[in-house]
């Protein structure tokens, strides 16, 4: 079994990894940028070693420090959360060649599910639909521009080494496509190392759905039904819930055939998670697949009573699946609210340092934190500062503890999209079901409604007036006083007269 | 004193148990009556209230609400299509500057993309203008709330 | 339904009951004495009323006063909580004839239920065994004397008007008995205005297992599984879990029949708990019932996934249980861990300040806490701070949680069980689950070890050497410095040379 | 300075990297680099360690466990059976007084009945001892640490 293990990330997904790591027994090492080095995930684990200094591309992103760290952390065992390095067949490959245990799937299945024209011509030859696109030989402007013709626009342009919507564009006309290809091309090969493109048909108001799907070395492989991601905003999901309010029972197996169908074609070892598109005539189509654990595992989780990581952990040391987890069956309704640090009007991120943070709690709640009260939030990072997964016997009583629990959730110092969150709840579309991945840009525009009276007056005594209910500014560690923050002046999106 | 928040601007004056917005007057009790329970009682209704200050912003919570205070300053800024000044949103590096000095452009025009960690931001012409100044140069680093694109006057009485 | 109800309570279980409310859009209005206008539960609900200067007799147990109190708050419903006035039917009787809902079981079933003597008579009528004791018009000394050769030795003295273990006493040898008779009905009368006392056989190490029932005012009567109630100091539990480790399923089907059928002899509507004992040769015996919700309440919520809160007041407003409920099945396994203000060694209740605090979450991890970060502990109350509720899929699996948890779990300025509780989940007799009532008397007795080097240092750091890591020690609030504490400043149990 | 936690007393001095509790000495790294995490890196192994004071006393958090501190008095307090002077371990009421001054008695016997809020606290003897006085009589309201029963002094060398 693992005994030490180094999780290579940062934030909520290092301390969740770091509180199953403890319950097994295994000693959790956290990793940390030397400028991340009082943040908030290395104090909850038992040993953190440093990165040394530099970027986040120096440091997180770097195989070599990351490997460095293991060795003098003698981790026995790496997890690596998601984003970061968690797709990445190389640092797989380094990992176990230096004699680790890897948790997560082979760097062949990375390999294979990470490009995305590779893997969506194994899906079509395993039988799974894939949403109509581009022929993988198709590579020329030329090319393309004629493929584009054959699915018809609107068509998205997407990298083939990419993911979560990074340096995807719509395109509706053929004259536009030359100039979308050369930015989606330039980006692709910033942001991947990788310029391959391909065109996807754009399909108007579709469900975004995903299956999670969970193998181990012995040949099982199942799934553990299906996370509803359609609340999104910029391609970047902001609100999950399952069970999906758009399956009924027989699309429900079908799509879930097809999810273990996409994982069994690659022989799927480990935690991953196959996303669907449903069209409004109920056609569903493969998209892509993530091979690591998602942002939204949690709902997973609390539905069937589960802990994915644990079993990441397990299956990781080569033990098989739980039996009974074949008969699994969801219960209740489970809802992930992601809070980011951005700004309310522009939702551009935002950074500062918490000054006030409180937790929900009590019944059907459980938050996943990255920070805490004196955290300070940089833009170098994701913005997301934590999660909040409700759970209640059914969808309408979920949404109701979705909106008491943000209602006691205090975060100050940091603006956040709580606004927006509690938004999506009151929404008629999300309340009645039925939605789709344009559900965020049909809310109410990003606004500044004023104060009411008592935040005025709370904040004129909080500026020194008589009465004042000021909390300490300080950071919560005492020592040297305030630290400047070189961002923390600046209000957003400011157009100056 | 004279508070600004989300662009809105009051005059707030606090007696012991008295409030002044501008030029309305309300009823206060409470607030700070225990450290756990920070109430305040407002013409009556009585409110959950939290606030944290950071050098010259105010944090309030409120009922489940959070607004960002600051000290108003004189000029109140102009927004949107009146604006002159076009700043950055975030600190980051000029990817593309797709205007000149001088050029006359139209309202949702591009004029430059700055790139972020994690994404392009493209910066638009907010009203038909003429370009008045580029501060920076494709590759340059600038700060959130720099000066990217200086634009003319905009027509009075709009 | 209900609109606005008044939490007639303090502390987690009104914070607990405000969330429910909240959530099904009910105005959920708090008490507080004048000296707990700075209480946490005062702050977390919708609207507040004073109960005016005294003490908790005068206030929280006052009857006219809590009246008042929810026709200021122009309330529709009452929810006494646990403990206080939460079994008093003269509470129950006053808020029906004010016309409005008690969220409980009618005025009389209390009556019936909390007159020990009369429902252990009735219990027996109506079938279900009752632990051997004395005749219900045994009142005299010499009849209680007889009584007690006839049950045989030892035998425990109660209170009939009783509950929670208050004024019981062993007594071994008949000598002994006349004494702690008088002692008993002393405290009886001042207690609970009732001197009426009754002997019980004491059965050595027994098992307290209680099951949760509900009854709705169509009829049904249904249990929701049990809580193994067996960690217990001085008759106080601490620790609780479901199921209990020491049914096997023929025996539960046995003790929820039982539970059921004494709630059916007393038409019982809404939540209420049986308690059994469990010898050791198998047998159970009522012991009470508890016409209220229970402090240990959450173990049953999240291993059934229900909210009973949310069915109180359901069924006060009228409605049935829902018709799923007859078919609950647990999931899994949950554990309570209580944490009391008191000193370690000693454990006698602890006053204090709450200068830092800081609660565990991630998976599978609940808490309901009365308290937060500068919170002031009052000996006036009960001294239970918060609940840790763990869940995981099995026994050991909730085990390790707990431990993790309570790792996490940051309360400094009080001293707290946090010890004893650590070396229940450690102690072998608990981790095979075969313990019984004996159990924490078994526990290596409290003391106080010496503190790591570490910790010698961060003390020295913090009363002010280099490097100080202090947090600010002031009230949280702000405000006009530190408010002085009577008893802050002394240590316990202490003798002086 | 010289620090007691539940009966244990060292003598601690504090220098920028290092630590001596009485003679031992330990290497100190770390501690208040950040607002979340403290970490405490004492003699190469991290404790996770958080600290608050309040007037005269120190509470500890490290790695999961509490310690309370305060600054050591001069004379050491004797304990248990040594005691000679019984305090109240709680604020209450005096319910009832068992024995009398002058009177023998021996340990563990029933000397005086405390009663607070929830609860009732015999005070018995520690050892065998003569009363030499009754502080309180029945009725009587007690703080918490005052003396109840003043007790002859122990044998010596016990």
């Amino acid at each position: 079994m693992i005994r030490r293990l180094l999780i290579a990330n940062r934030g909520e997904i290092a301390v969740r990894v770091g509180r199953t790591a403890r319950e097994m027994g295994i000693e959790d090492v956290a990793v940390y940028s030397e400028a991340d080095a009082g943040a908030y995930h290395v104090g909850q684990m038992a040993d953190a070693v440093s990165l040394g200094p530099g970027t986040p591309r120096e440091t997180y992103l770097s195989v070599p420090r990351l490997m460095e760290a293991a060795r003098r952390a003698k981790a026995d065992a790496v997890h690596p959360g998601y984003g970061f390095l968690s797709e990445n067949a190389g640092f797989a490959r380094a990992v176990e060649e230096a004699g680790l245990v890897w948790v997560g799937p082979s760097a062949e299945a990375i390999e294979e599910m990470g490009d995305k024209v590779r893997s969506r011509a194994r899906m079509r030859a395993a039988g799974v639909p894939v949403v109509p696109g581009s022929d993988p030989h198709a590579v020329s402007d030329a090319d393309l521009v004629a493929e584009a013709g054959r699915i018809g626009f609107p068509v998205l342009v997407k990298a083939a080494a990419g993911g979560g919507g990074k340096g995807m564009s719509r395109v509706d006309r053929t004259e536009d496509l030359p100039e979308a290809l050369a930015e989606a091309r330039r980006l692709a090969a910033s942001a991947f190392g990788d310029e391959k493109v391909y065109l996807e048909k754009l399909l108007e108001r579709p469900h975004h759905v995903e299956f999670q799907i969970f193998g181990d070395r012995a040949g099982h492989l199942i799934h553990l039904f299906e996370r509803e991601c359609s609340v999104q905003r910029r391609h970047q999901k902001i609100v999950e819930e399952t069970p999906s309010p758009a399956l009924e029972a027989a699309l429900r197996s079908r799509m879930a055939e097809a999810a273990v169908e996409a994982g069994r074609a690659v022989g799927y070892v480990g935690a991953g998670t196959v996303e669907l598109l449903l069209d409004e005539k109920r056609n569903f189509y493969f998209l892509e697949m993530n091979t690591r654990l998602q942002v939204e595992h949690p709902i997973t989780e609390v539905t069937l009573g589960i802990d994915l990581v644990r079993a990441q952990l397990e299956v990781a040391a080569g033990r098989t699946l739980p039996d009974h987890w074949a008969r699994l069956t969801p219960r209740g309704h489970a809802i992930e609210l992601r809070l980011y640090a951005e700004d309310p009007v522009t939702q551009l991120p935002r950074s500062g340092e918490i000054l006030d943070y409180v937790e929900p709690g009590g019944p059907g709640v459980r938050v996943d934190a990255g920070v805490t009260r004196g955290s300070r939030v940089s833009l170098e990072f994701d913005p997301l500062l934590a999660k909040l997964i409700v759970s209640a016997p059914d969808r309408k009583a979920a949404i109701e503890r979705a909106h008491r629990a943000l209602g006691e959730w205090v975060v100050l110092g940091v603006e956040t999209n709580r606004a927006m969150l509690a938004a999506v709840l009151r929404s008629p579309e999300f309340l009645s079901g039925r939605y789709a991945t344009d559900l965020v840009s049909r809310l109410p525009a990003g606004e500044s409604p004023e104060p009411p009276p008592a935040a005025w007056i709370a904040a004129a005594r909080a500026f020194g007036g008589p009465g004042s209910a000021v909390r300490s500014a300080g950071p919560a560690g005492g020592g040297p006083g305030n630290v400047r923050d070189p961002w923390g002046e600046a209000s957003g999106w400011r157009t100056g007269a | 004193m004279r508070l600004e928040s989300g662009g809105h601007i009051r005059e707030v004056r606090l007696s012991a148990d008295s409030a002044t917005l501008d030029t309305a007057s309300h009823v206060v009790r409470g607030g700070a009556d225990g450290a756990s329970a920070e109430f305040l009682e407002v013409d009556g209704v009585r409110h959950r209230v939290r606030a944290a200050r950071r050098a010259d912003r105010v944090f309030v919570w409120c009922d489940g609400d959070v607004w960002e205070f600051s000290a108003a300053r004189k000029e109140s800024a102009a927004a949107g299509e009146h604006a002159k000044d076009l700043r950055a949103p975030m600190p980051g590096r000029v990817r593309k500057v797709h205007a000149s000095e001088g050029e006359s452009v139209v309202k949702g025009q591009l004029l430059l993309v700055l790139e972020a960690m994690k994404m392009e931001h493209a910066i638009r012409a907010p009203r038909d203008a003429a370009v008045r100044r580029l501060t920076h140069r494709e590759g340059d680093l600038v700060e959130m709330g720099e000066v990217l694109v200086e634009l003319s006057e905009p027509p009075s009485g709009s």
